[in-house]
């Protein structure tokens, strides 16, 4: 009994430790080694570097990364394009559907690297960790299931529910063209 | 235990045997079972002041922590993400688990003994909101440990505390812990409203009510018609947090200050809540001190119930810098400035009950003293902040830091301390060290006069609140490092006093009934109390009733021994109307705040656990209320 | 032992960092500007009337105290004639209470009054706070002379300088002691702030609500000049950033241009147009960087561009990977931006 | 300490009604919480109309018909209430039982219709702060709505169970029906705000 108090109240500690610490600064080495992805040849999915699952997928449960990475997508242009995740110019994300794989290494790539039909690189506008947070939450606004460290709405007009919200696709109205197949990879 | 002849009656039992019977019927079942069901208003109290105490440690530990920080520019101790939440905590635990709980259990042991009844109204209730209590401070705790304390500030303002600004579930914690505790102290408003108002001794008419008792009566009013407003303003926070609503975005319609209104409008009133049980706390110091009833017992419960009033019309005053109306500015000035009257009031009537008594410099005295030293000064700054163009100058600064702890340590946490001092024998049956107890006192004033005067000035020198550091070139270093080494005094003052507060429970020289010859009903009984407080209903008619008949109480008789009877009054004039029963000890209330709990918590991460979870609620509250068959459910 | 010895070295220095407080360059009690100067007045007249009253109370409670220090019996019933006598005083001293807050009351709404600066605005400048620097925007009559800047306002001596207040994110509150008390930025709301500096010289402000990691360092600094000083700052604040004056700055040009700096800071004149982060382009000539945080020299750039989480922690500006040179180039660049 | 008997209380009664009974008071007071509550959510529907430029924000005035049908529903069912109260006081055991079941029924019947009033609002709480503070309203007193019942269809279930005949139980029935009354009071302000004021 006591042991599963125990091991229960460690759980939860690491858990929450992971969800809510604020990692303010990335070790250079830390951030050199986060840039060095494996994709696979034709751009859709692969996998991220070793450290990346060391330090527990960061950017992917930890709610201060997501938040940073929501203030980073409209610091940096994306809603010009995809707006709230409805798509425009560019696809949606609140639809669920990734034309390159749900995975964020493949976010993460198409991000740093471009993609064919108009998707610029931010490989000189960002730093890799503000890459990988911005890959985080856009996972998150066409997230399958809740995320519990998904942020909360914005102050602004809004346009659609929050991500915390989740999951999206539900919520989500996909309009005479759902899919922009135009949008996808090169054959 | 033999078994108990029903309807029998005090009156037919020889004073051992009454005891005896009494103390069966009122007994808490001893084990886990009697920890967890137990609704003697003692017990619940003492566990709340216990608790209470211990996160007053806790906090001043975080503030020294702080204080370490602040010591040098540019210090880096803590990183600025952990001072943020230390300082949120230092606030938030100080207010909502320390202060406010502490002063309503000192109502909740003192007050059904103080009017001569045998527990407090809704005994089942208090044990509940003990759990809850309990449950919110372990929230917050628990979180602090696990690196997601709240850092937004114990007035957690938006936008920062928003859904945008506040990334996690930091913001929600708190909001949460806010409701749990303020479940408890309303439901602890209530007992002790009806418990005044209802269960007061045979001949305790309004006019012959204890000054202590009429403090808590009214804060418990304040604690009513404030506590909504900041259970409305959490509850909506952490719905536009977790569901989307635009209460506080202005995009949407909401408003930011919305927010602050609602926040101080309960905020303000707060202080009132710590301020005047600790007023009463004085005025019954006072009297046994120096020996005479407190003059001006009329000015004084006006004075009490005006501070109360007037509470509830200057919480704009929180707000002098937001850009509101002048003219509004002005009105709060005039009445921001006005609530000095009733405290001015006060302070006359102690100082002329001293003047004409005769002063007994015991501890408890002292302290009482330190009290009227350093209040003053928190009473002065108060009314200079209230003025809206100083206030432009020193709101959000150092300044105002000072301000309110010389009002809540000095206005509110030296009358606690005098108070213990004063009511330990009674809780516990033996005295504190009278040395000990001075050495603390000294060390506690001055430590908090050194440690807290120079804020004054690091504010006019421009020091803003809640920096995590300041720069070298700012010229701040002297006065923090100052402030920061004179902290460890007021440490070791503490320090002293929870020495002295373990040890004396063990050690202490077993106290009489009435050590400090004092006149209030309290001390007509054994020192602890036993469980049924009062063996029979005292009878008063003075307003000093162990003064009027010196050695001789006059009680009634006519109660049952068989199952827990107690008088109901009515509420002018005391007149007895019944023998009513009060309940037995429960288990339900302790499960009835597990599944709130379970409840509050889940909600912080689903709306949906408000439904699922009120289903376990309700089969509490239902197993709670539903009739046993004991002698208190006759008819 | 040691402890003790600090403190009595402490309490020794305790008035002269008293004396410190009171004349830095952060003081309410500094005052240079119209409102800092009649708030203080009123200051002075509270402080001193409240130590007044409280040396009466305390002066009544020692006497209370004294002579009561002989009586051994409790009294037992009051004597109503020395009661009478008590209500008196009571009275009067209540009357006294009010009679001061009323006094209090009064002044301070002529001094509210007072500060509402009469008259024409000289110049309008927008201030936008957000997390955690201050961005500034000069109001000129015509949109070519409007300019952008940050964490720096100059004003001319002697006229009203009216600060449009915004709260670009959540709440911050400017405040520059010395000029003035202080106004808050709230989003969604809109506020105004009037500064008048009576003598010249550099008045340091900070915000003053609490707006989240990195509130400590968010300062800002007014500089109060002559007209003639000022206008020559106008002047050289609208034209664009000068052009590199030899290889190594061309080369920090470059970095900054083909870096992640671009995408969020703006140095008119080059293609960067950035707005997340300060307008840098006379960033060389502003005294402190990073809100108040460095003096700023080539080797402060330098060193805050290397590693601003560690300066700051918290704060938005990413520590970008670059190699000495490239770093030694960019901070000569932004260094020659005056 | 010594005591001295001056009155023998064995006379009195073991049960007192209304202002003689403690839970009575302790019920007024929580009504006194509940109605600072309600004050406070209508201030704030005041404050954001205030600041609104046009009321309701963005979204077409609720419709009348379920809200009006609940504000029938209550004031009709104050009747069976007073009577229900008036037979606890008589200790009218038989009449108790029926007004209970009266009044359960009764207060089923309003929250069915609550059902509707909600998408009757036309808003949603996630449009704007309008939506926002009209579901905080109706959700308040709703959430009333159903306590209030849980305790009814409790105490009704109490009174067909050995328990029921107990001067104490009709103490409850009295409570629950003052309360019942506090929710039909309550009411009525929240319906004038949500449905009367966009119309002003």
């Amino acid at each position: 009994m006591r042991i599963l108090l125990v091991s229960l109240g460690v759980a939860a500690a690491t858990a929450g430790c992971q969800r809510e610490e604020r990692q303010l600064r990335v070790d250079p080495p830390v951030a050199a080694a986060l840039d060095s992805i494996t994709l696979m040849p034709n751009g859709i999915s692969g996998a991220p570097p070793e450290i990346y699952f060391a330090l527990d997928r960061p950017y992917e449960t930890n709610a201060y990364n997501l938040s940073q990475g929501k203030r980073l997508y409209s610091w940096f242009g994306c809603k010009g394009c995809h707006a709230d995740g409805q798509g425009g110019a560019g696809p949606a994300f609140l639809d669920g559907w990734w034309n390159y794989g749900p995975e964020i290494v493949s976010i993460f790539a198409s991000i740093r690297d471009g993609r064919p039909h108009g998707m610029p690189a931010f490989r000189d506008k960002m730093t890799t960790e503000q890459i990988w947070q911005l890959a985080g939450y856009v996972q998150t606004i066409g997230a399958y299931s809740i995320k519990t460290a998904a942020p909360g709405r914005n102050d602004e007009k809004q346009t659609r529910p929050a991500e915390n919200r989740g999951p999206a696709a539900k919520r989500f109205d996909e309009g005479p063209t759902p899919i922009h197949l135009d949008q996808g990879p090169v054959p | 235990m033999s078994e108990v002849k029903p309807d029998t009656r005090d009156s037919e039992l020889a004073p051992p045997a009454l005891a005896a019977a009494l103390a069966e019927t009122w007994r808490t079942p001893v084990g886990l079972w009697g920890v967890l069901a137990a609704v003697d208003h003692k017990i619940i109290a003492r566990r709340y002041i216990v608790t209470a105490f211990a996160f007053l440690a806790l906090g001043g530990v975080l503030a020294l922590l702080m204080r370490l920080q602040l010591a040098q520019p540019e210090a880096r101790v803590l990183s600025p993400d952990r001072y943020n939440q230390i300082f949120t905590m230092h606030g938030t635990n100080m207010m909502f688990l320390f202060a406010v709980p502490v002063m309503e259990a000192m109502g909740v042991y003192l007050v059904p003994l103080m009017v001569g009844t045998r527990n407090i109204a809704f005994p089942r209730l208090n044990a509940f909101s003990y759990w809850i209590f309990l449950a919110g401070g372990a929230l917050l705790w628990i979180a602090f440990v696990l690196d997601m304390a709240p850092d937004v500030g114990w007035f957690a303002y938006v936008p920062l505390s928003g859904p945008q600004y506040g990334a996690g579930k930091r913001a929600d914690i708190w909001a949460q812990m806010i409701t749990f505790t303020e479940i408890a102290a309303l439901a602890v408003a209530v007992e002790i409203v009806v418990t005044v108002l209802k269960q007061r001794a045979p001949g305790m008419s309004l006019d012959r009510i204890p000054l202590f008792v009429w403090s808590m009566l009214v804060t418990s009013f304040v604690v009513i018609m404030a506590m909504p407003a900041i259970v409305f303003a959490s509850t909506s926070l952490i719905l536009d947090r977790l569901v989307g609503t635009h209460f506080f975005n202005p995009a949407e319609g909401g408003d930011v200050l919305l927010w602050q209104h609602l926040f101080w409008f309960f905020g303000h009133p707060e202080v009132y809540i710590i301020f005047l049980p600790a007023v009463g706390m004085v005025s019954a110091i006072i009297e046994t001190f120096a020996r005479r009833p407190v003059f001006g017992y009329l000015a004084m419960v006006m004075a009490l119930i005006a501070t109360s009033i007037l509470a509830f019309g200057l919480w704009v005053h929180h707000m002098f810098v937001t850009g509101l109306p002048r003219l509004g500015q002005s009105f709060f000035t005039a009445s921001s400035m006005s609530i000095a009257i009733p405290a001015g009031v006060q302070v006359f009537c102690w100082l002329a009950t001293l003047w004409d008594g005769a002063p007994v410099f015991r501890t408890p005295l002292l302290f009482v003293i330190g009290f009227i030293v350093t209040f003053v000064i928190g009473g002065l700054t108060g009314v200079m902040v209230a003025s809206v163009p100083f206030d432009t100058q020193v709101h959000d600064t150092y300044f105002v830091v000072a301000h309110f702890h010389y009002v809540l340590i000095g206005g509110a946490v030296f009358p606690l301390l005098g108070g213990i001092y004063y009511w330990f024998p009674k809780i516990t049956g033996r005295m504190m060290s009278e040395t000990l107890g001075k050495c603390s006192f000294w060390l506690i004033f001055v430590g908090f006069n050194l440690t807290f005067f120079p804020m004054h000035i690091l504010g006019l020198a421009g020091m803003p609140r809640r920096i995590y550091t300041y720069q070298p070139d700012m010229p701040w270093y002297g006065l923090n490092m100052f402030v920061s080494i004179s902290s460890l005094v007021l440490v070791a003052g503490f320090l002293v006093f929870f020495i002295d507060a373990i040890r004396s429970t063990r050690v202490g020289v077993s106290a009489a009934e009435n050590p400090w010859d004092a006149p209030t009903l309290e001390w007509a009984t054994a020192s602890p109390p036993p469980s049924y407080n009062f063996a029979e209903i005292p009878v008063v008619n003075g307003l000093s009733p162990l003064w009027d008949q010196p050695g001789c109480l006059m009680v009634a008789s006519g109660l049952r021994t068989d199952r827990r009877e107690l008088i109901v009054s009515t509420v002018a004039a005391a007149k007895p109307q019944v023998r009513e029963a009060s309940p037995r000890d429960s288990i339900w209330p302790f499960w009835a705040a597990v599944a709130t709990t379970v409840m509050l918590i889940g909600s912080i991460f689903t709306p949906w656990a408000v439904v699922w979870g009120s289903v376990p609620v309700a089969i509490a509250l239902i197993g709670w209320f539903w009739p046993k068959a004991t002698p208190e459910d006759e008819s | 032992m040691r402890t003790r010895a600090t403190r009595g070295v402490l309490l020794a220095l305790l008035p002269s960092s008293v004396l410190a407080g009171c004349t830095g360059w952060q003081s309410a009690f500094d005052a240079q500007g119209a409102s800092a100067i009649s708030i203080k007045q009123l200051m002075v007249l509270m402080v001193v009337i409240c130590s007044v009253v409280w040396a009466l109370v305390i002066a009544v409670l020692i006497r209370a105290l004294w002579r009561g220090r002989e009586q051994v019996e409790r009294s037992i019933g009051p004597d109503p004639v020395i009661e009478r006598r008590t209500a008196r005083v009571v009275v009067a001293a209540v009357t006294a209470t009010v009679i001061v807050l009323a006094v209090f009351t009064v002044v301070s709404f002529f001094t509210t009054r007072a500060l509402t600066l009469a008259g024409h605005d000289d110049l309008t400048i927008k201030v936008r706070g957000q997390q955690w620097w201050w961005g500034l925007e000069y109001l000129g009559p015509t949109p070519d002379e409007r300019f952008e800047t940050a964490n720096e306002i100059h004003i001319p001596v002697g006229r009203n300088v009216r600060l449009q207040l915004e709260g670009i994110d959540v709440i911050h509150s400017l405040w520059v002691p010395g000029l003035a008390g202080k106004q808050d930025l709230i989003p969604g709301r809109r506020n105004e702030l009037t500064l008048r500096a009576e003598r010249p010289g550099a008045y340091r402000g900070q915000c003053s609500e609490f707006c989240g990691l990195q509130h400590a360092h968010m300062a800002l600094l007014v500089i109060a000049e002559q007209q003639e000083t000022f206008d020559q700052w106008m002047r050289s604040q609208r034209e664009r950033a000068t052009d590199p004056s030899d290889a190594e700055i061309a080369a920090g040009q470059q970095v900054f241009l083909s870096r992640p700096c671009a995408a969020c800071h703006a140095i008119r004149g080059t293609s960067a147009t950035g707005t997340n982060g300060p307008d840098l382009t006379h960033v060389g000539g502003r005294r402190y960087i990073a809100a108040g945080l460095l003096e700023t020299t080539r080797g402060s750039l330098a060193a805050w561009i290397s590693d601003p989480q560690t300066l700051k922690p918290g704060n938005n500006m990413p520590m970008v990977a670059l190699s000495a040179d490239e770093l030694r180039s960019v901070s000569a660049y932004l260094a020659s931006l005056k | 300490m010594k005591t001295r008997v001056v009155a023998d209380f064995s006379g009195l009664p073991i049960h007192g009604f209304r202002s003689a009974s403690v839970t009575w008071w302790g019920t007024l007071a929580f009504m006194l919480i509940e109605a600072t509550g309600f004050a406070l959510v209508i201030a704030v529907y005041l404050y954001l109309m205030n600041l609104a430029a046009i009321w309701p924000i963005d979204a077409p005035k609720p419709n009348l018909l379920p809200g009006t049908l609940v504000t029938v529903i209550l004031l009709v069912s104050a009747i069976p209430n007073y009577l229900t109260s008036r037979w606890a006081e008589r200790e009218d055991f038989r009449r108790i039982r029926i007004g209970m079941v009266l009044m359960s029924v009764l207060g089923t019947v309003p929250l069915a219709v609550r059902a509707f009033e909600f998408p009757a609002l036309n808003v949603n709480w996630d449009s704007n702060a309008y939506g926002s503070v009209v579901w905080a309203l109706l959700g308040l007193h709703t959430a009333h709505l159903i306590t209030d019942l849980v305790d009814t269809l409790v105490l009704a279930a109490l009174m067909f169970t050995r328990k029921g005949d107990n001067v104490r139980r009709f103490g409850d029935v009295q409570d629950n029906a003052m309360y019942w009354n506090f929710v039909v009071v309550t009411w009525l302000p929240i319906y004038g705000c949500i449905y009367w004021i966009p119309r002003l």
